[in-house]
């Protein structure tokens, strides 16, 4: 039986490095990878979805002493889903960049996807760190590729936080490893013993995650990091990289640190995510730029899924299915849709060489595609109906309410109407009197190929229809998950 | 009694990076911060004079260590790439 | 500035005071054996007497394997950012003594260090961090390529250690082994292959790290020192 | 055939479908796309045909979709959907004619038709919706068709009046949104029942079922043009006349005093609401609409506007009819759905036709317009005359209705209410009339356009007109036939009821 | 436990602590680096002392070794940036 797990990580591995060897071709061996990556992981999900969950012991050695790679329902949906979001960036990433960058660009992204696969399949608790870092690096690298000073800037300070944030997390690891005695998650879980120890660890490795995710007080390095950033790799950096950090703070919440993360740790990272939603909604409304209102928005996306937690913390089974459910379906949604967004800028960008959102109106209406596109993606932000998002708010509202929280339901009907204002700035010129003054006056506007459009209008579609109506069989899949 | 070094370190570092704010010197505390870190896992790995000490922590620290000077290199060509955009 | 500092100072002594106290009632109160007991006594399996290599590369062969990527994408990193900075002036005359004199000396002690690997301690990463000082002092005696080869092939050099150990994982997998299990009668000289690619690719990558930026092919070296080629 | 499950959403895909390929299409394709639209329109009709006798033999259609566990979208067709849906696809096939001749050589029709059906799509969906959840989501998705329709023009003010329409109706939305997830919290999944759901719940949970009704109101009542929220109306009169005609007077707006109607009918159940006297609180608020919105048109000069405002009044005549307890006032309500949409929708065309063939915008212009267009001021003084309620059309046979269901339910006050608001509408409609038809057309009309045929207008502007304002008049003198919106009313009453 | 090893551990580790506290607290960025460089060294002979030979050469060679090669150097152009070029022999590699 072919181990799907280990080629999820091998083929794009053994890709970069090859791409890094033949830079003249890299962007056909790159193209090749991405394919056969997705196809690895969609195929190791597929065997979830079947078997319930997938473990393949590394180098034969056992859980305690070597490392297990493990796929349950949730790292199968969010490894589906960063994988074909990847997918689709690496095809618009063919005629993104140009010569020079190229060979820089193809061996650090599939190094990136590397890491991404290797986060949402890790089992092992210093595993997790060596990947974070990989994470880490290869995004920075990525997001310093423009080489402008700004961006530089930006990427050297989200370096610095990430090391921080990999260095309290180790600290974590290391605390639980002086009383547990192994770093196997699985293990961890059955020999924790709530108290002292297992709290401080918990808190060192927590904060560590979020310094990554960017929760509220510490999200300061995403806006310039991911607004700096090439179109395509701050598509990666805010619906891929953020999201493998969430993953790992819901890893660790439901499969470590169950007894430990009561309902305290949860309103906590309620209350956090709450202020998240209103500051981040609040930010993209002010930002001039449109990669900069994305990058705000990501920030408010990451706060919603944390609103999540605190009614995780307590909901019975029944909801608490219903719940990881939402939480999970929210995630895969604004990996599309926030993608689908990053990509769709970059074409404006490319298209009339700036991105002030009140100048938009003719590039908009020049693409009638990327119009649509960005209109999807803003239906699938807001949670408009037919947006898998609306499904997750729906139900986390009703939760909230049903739990007698009911104070999440405010947060979240602000952070609904700043979206929608943000997002009708953003649109409003797309029906403008520019429409119809002149089509495309100032300068020759580059032209953008048919392939280019495809990816983002593919990932914003099936954010707002496919996860929107087809989300049933995701509940299927997170049936075992997290006791 | 390592341990404790350790964690002093940990919080030296921790303390550094918040409060300084040059490159090198915010580079220097992560630096510090992990050798901290690092410690704590060496002085678990201790046992004692004689017994032979506990392998798996060891491999962990050098792949840290492999591991911190590779963004350590990353972190100092960006920053000489701040200074000097242009050579 | 004073009240935040201060803040700062506070809370930390706060965390630290709980670390260190929680941190000692776990040593005190488990001087259990945690994984050594296990590892130790798997080693002889693992084809290396030395445990922290067995360790590194049998038992938690994945690890290293990522961390090697890790290097790989600093180095990329690296280069992406743009060209080398400047070269150093040529060396004195005491300099390009000395230099003649370490750098045969450094590789012989990687070379040592990487055989020595698998029953005393020593290994792949030293003789990797050798051969890149050797690189360094190259480099600082007005040596601009730090004994580098020449681009495409230092491609290829960086990419070494990753390559080795993926396609030896892969080809395991295919025998049917499953990913990086080393059948017992080859285990050794499979982890003596896959550390010296890993060294080769280490010495390249921290050496290449030195120059800050992608080297500029136009440059060949002369004369060609022992480099990384043994 | 098609097998029952699957109708409904058959309904909703016979506009959904041609919709988004019109999209597709090029903006020169002309023909194609009459051709789609036509064809989806006649589907739809027969499609709804078959629905109706198959409501009439007394099958159940439902095709569901389940999206979550515990959330799941369901169509399913009862008697009050299947008048809706009517409703909407006979006006959808007449607007759409008009659309096409009144958008002659405007830019970007493709879009505009797109929008167009995905809108008739929504309002359908919204028709059919089985469960409060899936009405909410065709609620929003009205929100999202209707926006770009509004603001087709591009002119400033078109964008200006979009976006109070969007803050309004996104605003709505999220009220409703609240309420319904609170409801459902409260009462596990929100099923639209006869005679209503929540009519077994036993009365502990009084304060938040009034709390909760009074969300569900406000945020239907941005749609339904309830005073205080029914601002956006008047501005979103700067919209193309098809649009203004369809939306304004059959879709959105009907929407919201459906969704009125389905929450007190099917939701709460009369009993349970009565008993927590909402429907007192909605007969004030209804009435107050009323008379405010006939008051408000007589001053308005411009004749969208005053059409608009009368909108405004006409459709809480439905929310009226909900309001009163009683059978009598029920069927009443829900006829006036019926009619008030034949006649609003005949009245929006004529101001199309005055607009687009004489450039007459405002009512002072249209002195001896009746010479000029005989036809379109014939269909215009039908309409209007059903406004006010004289006797032989339709307006008339629901007022009459809506006036037997208050004095058998003892409410006087409504009866006063009920003449006052005739008054006013005759008030502001009779002047119209008497310019029109008594007046000397001025030497020149601001923006004559001299049509090519022998009619006083194109053929597509000036059919639609005269088609709707004979179902108005035939509405109200054949009010006993079996098929006829009346019948179809008692219907649904005597369900409601039980009797 | 002998009471002298005790007092070398400490002694080893306060040197430890104090070396790391005077290297982040130094204003000019050369003595930082040289200072780290120090902490470096000391850092993997206490290693040495805790039996971790192959971690206490890898810190050696490359914690103190490269890592403080590459900082001299970013140090010296820091300082060169601020005043004239100097060609300088670092202290690397050691053995």
């Amino acid at each position: 039986m072919i181990d799907w797990l280990v080629l999820a990580i091998a083929v794009p591995l053994l890709g970069s490095v090859v791409a890094a060897a033949l830079p003249g071709r890299a962007s056909a061996i790159g193209l090749a990878t991405a394919v056969l990556t997705t196809g690895s992981a969609l195929a190791a999900s597929l065997v979830v979805a079947e078997g319930g969950s997938l473990r393949s012991d590394l180098g034969g050695w056992g859980a305690p002493l070597g490392i297990a790679l493990a796929a349950d329902g949730l790292s199968a949906a969010l490894l589906v889903m960063s994988n074909l979001v990847a997918l689709g960036i690496s095809v618009y990433a063919l005629d993104y960049f140009s010569g020079g960058v190229r060979r820089h660009f193809w061996p650090l992204w599939l190094l990136l996807w590397t890491s991404l696969n290797g986060v949402f399949l890790a089992a092992d608790l210093f595993n997790v760190y060596v990947t974070l870092e990989l994470l880490g690096i290869s995004a920075a690298a990525l997001g310093a590729l423009s080489g402008r000073p700004d961006a530089v800037a930006a990427n050297l300070r989200y370096l610095l936080v990430g090391l921080l944030g990999s260095m309290t997390y180790l600290l974590g690891v290391a605390l639980l490893y002086t009383e547990l005695g192994t770093l196997d998650i699985g293990l961890a879980a059955e020999a924790l013993v709530p108290g002292p120890l297992a709290h401080t660890a918990f808190a060192l490795m927590l904060g560590g995650l979020l310094l990554k995710a960017a929760l509220f007080p510490l999200h300061f390095w995403l806006p310039p990091a991911h607004s700096q950033a090439p179109a395509a790799v701050s598509a990666a950096l805010s619906a891929l990289v953020v999201k493998a950090a969430v993953y790992l703070v819901l890893r660790l919440w439901m499969d470590l640190f169950g007894p430990v993360a009561g309902p305290g740790a949860g309103a906590m990272l309620g209350v956090l995510g709450a202020a998240a939603v209103v500051w981040g909604s609040w930010r993209a409304f002010r930002a001039e730029r449109l990669k900069l209102l994305a990058a705000y928005s990501t920030v408010a996306q990451v706060g919603y899924l944390f609103l999540f937690f605190p009614l995780l913390a307590i909901a019975p089974p029944p909801e608490r299915e219903a719940l990881l459910g939402a939480l999970v379906l929210l995630a895969l949604t604004h990996g599309f849709a926030k993608a689908g967004l990053f990509l769709a800028a970059g074409l404006l960008q490319k298209r009339v060489g700036h991105d002030r959102i009140d100048e938009l109106g003719p590039a908009i209406q020049s693409l009638p595609v990327v119009g649509l596109t960005l209109g999807l993606a803003g239906v699938a932000l807001i949670g408009l109906p037919p947006s898998g998002t609306f499904i997750a708010k729906w139900i986390l509202l009703a939760e909230s309410i049903g739990a007698g929280q009911w104070w999440w339901a405010p947060v979240v009907l602000i952070g609904t109407l700043l979206a929608s204002a943000y997002v009708y700035r953003l649109l409003a010129n797309a029906f403008g009197p520019a429409a119809q003054a002149e089509p495309a006056a100032e300068g020759a506007l580059a032209p953008i190929g048919r392939l280019a459009q495809a990816p983002a209008l593919l990932m914003t579609l099936v954010a707002v229809v496919v996860l929107g109506l087809g989300g049933e069989p995701l509940w299927g899949l997170l049936e075992g998950v997290g006791p | 009694m390592y341990g404790l070094g350790g964690i002093l370190l940990f919080l030296l570092g921790v303390w550094s990076f918040l409060v300084h704010d040059g490159l090198l010197r915010k580079l220097i505390a992560i630096n510090v911060t992990g050798a901290g870190v690092f410690h704590v896992f060496i002085a678990v790995a201790y046992r004692g004079l004689d017994a032979a000490p506990d392998p798996v922590p060891h491999a962990l620290v050098l792949t840290g260590i492999v591991v911190a000077v590779s963004a350590t290199a990353l972190a100092l060509t960006l920053g000489q790439r701040l200074e000097r955009p242009d050579d | 500035m004073g009240v935040r500092h201060s803040l700062i100072i506070g809370l930390l002594a706060l965390i630290g005071a709980t670390l260190a106290w929680v941190y000692w009632d776990a040593l005190i109160g488990h001087a259990g054996t945690r994984l050594a007991g296990l590892a130790l006594e798997r080693v002889p399996e693992s084809g290396v007497s030395n445990p922290v290599t067995a360790v590194l590369l049998n038992f938690r062969a994945y690890d290293t394997l990522l961390e090697l990527a890790v290097l790989l994408a600093a180095i990329l990193g690296i280069w992406s950012s743009g060209p080398e900075a400047r070269g150093f002036l040529p060396a004195g005359p005491v300099l390009g003594a000395l230099t003649s004199w370490v750098v045969p000396l450094l590789i012989l002690a990687a070379g040592y260090l990487l055989w020595v690997g698998g029953h005393a301690p020593g290994g792949a990463f030293q003789a990797g961090a050798l051969l890149g000082a050797a690189g360094v002092v190259l480099r600082l005696s007005g040596e601009p390529s730090a004994g580098l080869p020449p681009l495409p092939w230092l491609r290829v050099g960086i990419g070494l250690g990753v390559l080795i150990f993926t396609l030896t994982g892969l080809a395991l997998m295919a025998l049917g082994q499953g990913f990086l299990t080393y059948p017992a009668a080859s285990a050794k000289w499979l982890i003596l292959m896959i550390e010296t690619a890993a060294t080769l690719s280490i010495g390249a990558t921290l050496a290449a790290a030195y120059l800050a930026g992608e080297p500029v092919p136009a440059r060949s070296t002369t004369q060609q020192p022992g480099g990384t080629r043994p | 055939m098609i097998p029952d499950a699957w109708l409904p959403a058959a309904i909703v895909l016979t506009s959904l479908v041609p919709g988004l390929l019109i999209f597709l299409l090029g903006e020169e394709r002309q023909v194609l796309r009459t051709l789609l639209n036509m064809a989806g329109a006649l589907l739809k009709l027969a499609l709804v045909g078959w629905l109706i006798l198959g409501i009439y033999e007394g099958r159940t259609f439902e095709s569901r979709l389940t999206i979550a566990p515990g959330l799941d979208l369901v169509l399913s067709a009862d008697a009050l959907s299947v008048l809706f849906v009517t409703l909407s696809s006979v006006l959808w096939l007449v607007t759409t004619v008009y659309a096409i001749g009144y958008l002659e050589h405007s830019p970007n029709r493709s879009r505009f038709f797109g929008f167009f059906s995905l809108c008739v799509s929504a309002t359908v969906g919204l028709a059919l919706s089985g469960n409060l959840m899936t009405f909410v989501i065709f609620y929003e998705a009205l929100t999202l068709a209707t926006y770009p329709l509004v603001a087709h023009r591009g002119t400033p003010e078109a964008t200006r009046g979009a976006r109070i329409y969007l803050a309004y109706t996104l605003g709505g939305g999220a009220v409703l949104l609240i309420g319904a997830v609170w409801l459902q919290a409260l009462a596990g999944p929100v099923v639209f029942t006869q005679g209503g759901m929540l009519s077994g719940v036993s009365g502990e949970h009084e304060v938040q079922l009034v709390l909760i009704f009074v969300l569900l109101l406000t945020g239907l009542g941005v749609k339904a043009a309830l005073v205080p929220l029914h601002g956006w109306l008047p501005q979103a009169m700067v919209a193309p006349a098809p649009v203004s005609a369809l939306l304004h007077a059959v879709a959105v707006v009907k929407a919201g005093a459906f969704g009125i109607v389905r929450v007190v009918y099917d939701v709460y159940g009369v009993s349970l609401a009565e008993s927590l006297g909402l429907l007192h609180l909605l007969a004030v608020l209804a009435s107050v609409t009323i008379i405010y919105g006939s008051v408000r048109a007589l001053s308005q000069d411009g004749l969208k506007k005053r059409l608009a405002y009368s909108t405004v009044s006409q459709v809480s005549y439905i929310a009226l009819g909900a309001s009163i307890f009683g059978p009598v006032a029920t069927i009443g309500g829900v006829v006036h759905l019926v009619h008030q949409g034949i006649m609003k929708i005949t009245l929006f065309f004529c101001a199309g036709n005055y607009a687009e063939t004489l450039g007459v915008h405002r009512v002072s212009e249209m002195d001896g317009v009746g010479r000029r267009m005989p036809w379109t001021t014939l269909a215009f003084t039908v309409a209007a005359l059903g406004m006010i309620g004289v006797p032989p059309l339709a307006g008339f046979v629901s007022k009459w209705y809506l006036g037997l269901g208050a004095s058998e339910a003892g409410s006087d006050w409504v009866l006063i209410v009920l003449v006052a608001s005739s008054l006013l509408n005759a008030a502001y409609f009779l002047p119209i009339l008497f310019r029109a038809w008594f007046r000397e057309a001025p030497a020149r009309w601001p923006d004559e356009h001299i049509p090519a045929g022998r009619l006083e207008t194109s053929g597509a502007l000036l059919w639609p007109p005269l088609i709707t304002g004979a179902l108005a008049l035939a509405a109200g003198l054949f009010a006993a036939a079996p098929a006829s919106p009346l019948e179809w009313a008692t219907l649904i009453a005597r369900r409601e009821y039980g009797l | 436990m002998t009471n002298l090893l005790l007092a070398f551990d400490l002694l080893l580790s306060l040197t430890l602590v104090g070396l790391a506290a005077a290297a982040l607290t130094s204003r000019e960025p050369r003595r930082a680096v040289i200072l780290f460089i120090a902490f470096g060294l000391l850092l993997a002979l206490v290693w040495a002392r805790l039996r971790a030979p192959d971690v206490a050469l890898a810190e050696a060679a490359i914690g103190a070794g490269l890592a403080g090669a590459l900082m001299l150097a970013a140090a010296r152009r820091a300082a060169r940036g601020a005043r004239g070029p100097g060609g300088s022999e670092s202290s690397a590699g050691q053995d």
